[in-house]
């Protein structure tokens, strides 16, 4: 490998050795998977949702594998904040990793609580904040989904701490450059995108939803396509660094979504097939900026702003 | 009977096993991938990393195709831990499933060749207990349920061997007929006694396991109250078979460890995908339960603890 | 087969004898496909496209394969309506089959032209009111994707023609039903989707756009969980009947859209992959109504309607 | 030299022979699948639905695997029909293909075993044009390019042995390296004359097949400006190549016939996915163009049709 090459990238203040992430909800609190790879190696890791208390989580079956993606309604099964804090993140403190906690409330007010205690928290390097979560305030899905409660809730939220707020977008949109002006008005420092798409699976056997809950979130290949549209779209339109995820599973998806504009990228279910695919996919950019002779992974963003649609 | 038994009953889970073994990740050639019965399989691995380390009721969690399709790993019991030499110090070799053809994944690991590669994750879960005064063990299989259960067989006559006295195994095999009737040789060897019982009679016992198991309850020396204190029944087999087994054990005040299955997706206890509801041990009503993870605390639970809906 | 099972549908008073369509412009005008498939056997056709004036469509590259799916810019290239009225309807109308005609339009002023000029053409049977092609008056995509804009367009275009409408809906929207509800409102006769989710690819050699326009609609496999989503939470809303679509490939497929509550099906992508798709799906559908003793079709949509989601 | 040639060009297209033959969709068997250079591969299906209709320059479509991995078929070009009887009647047998492995399809296919079966879409889009005064085909191949100039040089020689006067067949392959060199043997086989062109020289002529036209344009006897009446240059290969094969011949005003590639979804006309720009007849005008399909309208086109961009 001749050259030498820069894989450090700097997002919403956080510096991470590499552009890769863990995404929110599919690495759990990191031990699961700490068998299987060096947590020092990643560029960031996200928790699974965190909200105020304890979250028993939706009855089973919770997910449906479909062509190419995976249907998952766990209804944010989490340990609660205050437990978190206590039993989760001494773990996650031992490793030089940037922790970012992905939160979640039922109600403004919950996200303002959360984010005011975690202010205290010194492990923390900044917060995801997940406006596309069920059953809040504004009726559901409809909050993250609309530019004005995102905007409200992101401003409260950034009164509450000094820590860098990602604010992480639902899909489920008709305009998500909206929403990111919205997030970005409200004093987010990035945003990160995508969240699931809402679908559903049906077992024709028994004539019922494939999931209790009727409908969850599609992650996996299936939806690149669409993950990759949008960061492109966001990341054309807003000042802020993006994070940019949706069906990553090797590293030529990673360049794809660098080129659209993100300036890193977060692995999900990809992390269920190989645990280590997130480090691997760090060292599969790292060798097309050899191969390419790009000296600086920073630069794969300026590709994708450039790109004007003639209609 | 029921006093008297709860009394003396053993506790389990007093030590997480798999938490003191490390888990694996990596390609393994496949030694053997033969047809037993109809739409059953046997594969065998050269994967000594895992052999070594894996316990009966674990499982390995398999990438059956290298694309998307099927997109996640599908989860098989440990069924067979063998290539053993005689000589203590060398680890064991190679580790073996049993499966069935059910789906799309199934179907591309029955295509596999000898001497292809596969993608593994292991040893995974919590294997079966063996309580420390374990006299009998009552294995309990419906269908492709016989799975794990030999590798608890083969585990359970091992252990018994040295200075520990010796172990009784009772088998009971249920199958729809004759043809899926599996592994009863594979018992027999290991000196278990083994009953069968088909759905169409064409074998043995006319009736399910659980049938098998209500008769020999009474039929059989396993009824004795103060027998049951060293015995434990271990099962594995369709939902609505265990349900039964937890319901008779659990009037019965008899110990019973079951190995479920569910639709999983990381397999490591990391997604929350794999939920089952389990009795809450300080609750009392009928409402209070929590979930967990099919992978990581089971897939071996203990009958009593499990909500069955 | 023992039991006889009725598979005939009737939408928007079009009765079909079984309830598989080929949909719009994944059939070409229909001759393409004669020497594969006897065409008197499809439930009906939709044909590409149809504007006022000839299109020439987008630049190539125009299709790009994505894991489980495709993206396609086609840019709505067609031989224009006199042409179409001309020389391709007098081939399709050789067939008993069902003829309905996709039209779409850059401003209101045309989809309201075509339709007259339709009303008066007695091989059509339908129209289906394309309101997701780029380039309309609205400012592009934003006409199929708000409510107001829908219902004004349906109730004009409901006024010029006595034929029955179909509305087809755009996915790429935050509340589908709202969508839906404007085109009930605006006077539909039954509504169809979903047309494709707006997506991307990204040539990483190349360091360019997978498609010359940029982005392009998603179809196939990859988006069926969203497509099975949407036309359950529309068919649980509206009375009107649904033609459900995206990514149905086998006879499953199929019936998993007519639980959720569909009353007939389009198949697209998979007569790229299968030109005997329709006629297989059509077939596989029929077995599985008598392997599970299911005397009509019909019946099949009376499961979704019933499933409600607690959060 | 321009005028008098342009008077005396024969016309192209008057028969679309593609319209009066069936397509047909079904499985075949493999009966060959070997590797003839390096990522190179040879397969040959007996079709014989397919093989007695196909012409050369047209293709199949091929599903090369059951699932969605890929989800579209891929094109292939008629490269040898093969298994001819000599009794007038029966039909020809198998047909083959020649493909590169340049991604997941072709890799797919790379490994697929002699006796496996394979779906099927053919025989798909316009063939090459032999005008009936055609005396000299001057078949120019880039790379994997040779695949439909074998069949090509097959339909030239079968079609001028019993009452047309002999026609000659003049084959410049042009390749990266020596090993890369396909089809040499197969060409001399049918009476053509041979040049090799290879860009390191390792064999033949040190350049580009389209360097070694240009020099054979001058020093070889294809230079005699009578002789252009009745020689068309047939070509495929890498689209560079070909665009400078159309501006070479169009100066010249020499007949040229191009097989072009393009990424296609349907294969059969109706998606409108396989779009390539071509001169309007009757415009004038840069701007002046339409959209023809890959798939139906060509895949020959007339190399002074065709807008590169
Ligand atoms: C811990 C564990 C150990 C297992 N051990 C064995 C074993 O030793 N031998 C063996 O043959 N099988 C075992 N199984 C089951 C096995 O994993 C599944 O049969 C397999 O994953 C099916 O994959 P498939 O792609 O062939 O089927 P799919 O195409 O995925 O599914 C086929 C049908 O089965 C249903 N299905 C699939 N998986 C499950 C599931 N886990 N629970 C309920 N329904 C399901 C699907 O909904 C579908 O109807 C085990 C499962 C678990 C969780
Ligand atoms: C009419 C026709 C006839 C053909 N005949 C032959 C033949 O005889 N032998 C042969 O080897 N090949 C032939 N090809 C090309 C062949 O179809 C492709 O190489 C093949 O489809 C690639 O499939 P894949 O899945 O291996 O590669 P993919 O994974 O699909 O692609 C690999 C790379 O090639 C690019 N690519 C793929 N297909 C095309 C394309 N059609 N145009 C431009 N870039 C593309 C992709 O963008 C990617 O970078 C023909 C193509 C056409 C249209
Ligand atoms: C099982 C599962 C659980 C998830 N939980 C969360 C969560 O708690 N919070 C969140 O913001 N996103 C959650 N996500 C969404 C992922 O972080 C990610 O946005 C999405 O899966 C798309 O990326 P992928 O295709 O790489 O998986 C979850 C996804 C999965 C599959
Ligand atoms: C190549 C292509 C062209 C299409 N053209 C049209 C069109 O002209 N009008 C329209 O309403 N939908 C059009 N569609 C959308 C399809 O009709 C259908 O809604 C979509 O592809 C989803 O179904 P599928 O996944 O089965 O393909 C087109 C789709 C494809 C793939
Ligand atoms: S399968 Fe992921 S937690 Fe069990
Ligand atoms: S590939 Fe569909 S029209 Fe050519």
């Amino acid at each position: 490998m001749g050259l030498k090459v820069n894989l450090s990238v700097k997002v919403a203040g956080i510096v991470m050795r590499n552009p890769v992430i863990v995404a929110a909800g599919t690495f759990g609190y990191g031990e699961e998977y700490e068998s299987f790879l060096n947590l020092n190696q990643l560029g960031a890791m996200v928790t699974k949702g965190i909200t105020l208390q304890p979250r028993k989580g939706n009855p089973p079956p919770r997910i449906v594998e479909t062509d190419c993606g995976l249907l998952n309604s766990i209804g944010l099964e989490n340990v609660g904040l205050e437990v978190f804090i206590k039993e989760k993140l001494p773990f996650l403190q031992r490793f030089a990793t940037p922790i970012i906690v992905n939160i979640c409330g039922e109600k403004e007010e919950e996200y303002v609580q959360i984010s005011e205690r975690l202010d205290e928290v010194e492990a923390v390097s900044g917060l995801e904040v997940n406006v596309s979560c069920p059953n809040v305030e504004k009726g559901g899905m409809a909050f993250g989904r609309e530019a004005g409660a995102v905007r409200r809730l992101v401003s409260k939220v950034r009164k509450a701490t000094k820590l860098p707020l990602i604010v992480k977008l639902s899909p489920n949109v008709t305009d998500i450059t909206a929403i990111a002006h919205a997030a970005e008005d409200g004093g987010a420092d990035a945003v990160s995108l995508i969240n699931t798409l809402l679908g559903m699976a049906i077992d024709i056997e028994r004539r019922k939803p494939g999931l209790a809950n009727i409908t969850g979130g599609l992650s996996g290949p299936a939806i690149k396509p669409v993950a990759l549209r949008m960061v492109w779209e966001v990341a054309s339109v807003v000042e802020l660094p993006v994070i940019g995820m949706g069906g990553i599973m090797t590293p030529e998806d990673a360049v794809q979504f660098l080129l659209a504009g993100a300036t890193a990228v977060a692995v999900g279910t990809a992390n269920f097939v190989n645990p280590r695919a997130a480090l691997e996919i760090a060292q599969g950019i790292e060798e097309y900026l050899v191969k390419n002779k790009i000296p600086d992974v920073n630069r794969l963003r300026e590709y994708g702003v450039k790109w004007k649609k003639q209609n | 009977m029921k006093k008297s038994a709860k009394a003396l009953k053993p506790k389990l889970r007093t030590v997480k096993l798999s938490e003191l073994v490390l888990m694996w990740q990596g390609k393994v050639r496949i030694l053997v991938n033969e047809e037993v019965g109809p739409s059953c399989f046997r594969m065998a691995l050269e994967a000594p990393q895992v052999a070594s380390e894996a316990r009966a009721g674990q499982f390995l969690h398999v990438r059956v195709a290298a694309g998307y399709s099927p997109l996640l790993r599908r989860p098989f019991s440990v069924h067979r831990i063998s290539g053993k030499l005689k000589v203590e110090s060398l680890k064991l070799q190679n580790i073996e499933i049993l499966y069935e053809v059910v789906g799309k994944g199934t179907k591309t690991l029955a295509e596999k060749q000898v001497g292809e590669e596969l993608d593994i994750l292991g040893p995974l879960g919590n294997g079966f207990n063996l309580p420390g005064g374990l006299e009998t063990a009552i294995l309990i299989a419906g269908g492709i349920g016989v799975a794990p259960l030999l590798a608890l067989a083969e585990e359970i006559v091992q252990s018994s061997k040295p200075k520990v006295q010796s172990r009784k195994v009772d088998v009971i095999i249920g199958a729809k007929t004759k043809k899926l009737v599996l592994c009863e040789e594979g018992f027999k060897e290991l000196g278990c006694q083994v009953r069968v019982a088909t759905e169409d009679g064409s074998v043995g016992y006319s009736g399910t396991a659980v049938d098998l198991f209500k008769e020999s309850l009474s039929t059989f020396n396993f009824g004795v109250p103060t027998e049951w204190v060293a015995s434990t029944v271990y099962a594995c087999g369709p939902e609505i078979m265990l349900k039964k087994i937890a319901e008779m054990t659990y009037e019965r005040d008899i110990p019973a460890q079951l190995s479920l299955e569910g639709r999983l997706g990381c397999g490591v206890g990391a997604c929350l995908g794999c939920a089952i509801k389990v009795k809450n041990s300080k609750g009392k009503g009928e409402g209070d339960f929590s979930y967990k993870r099919i992978c990581k605390d089971g897939p071996v639970f203990e009958a009593n603890e499990v909500v069955w809906d």
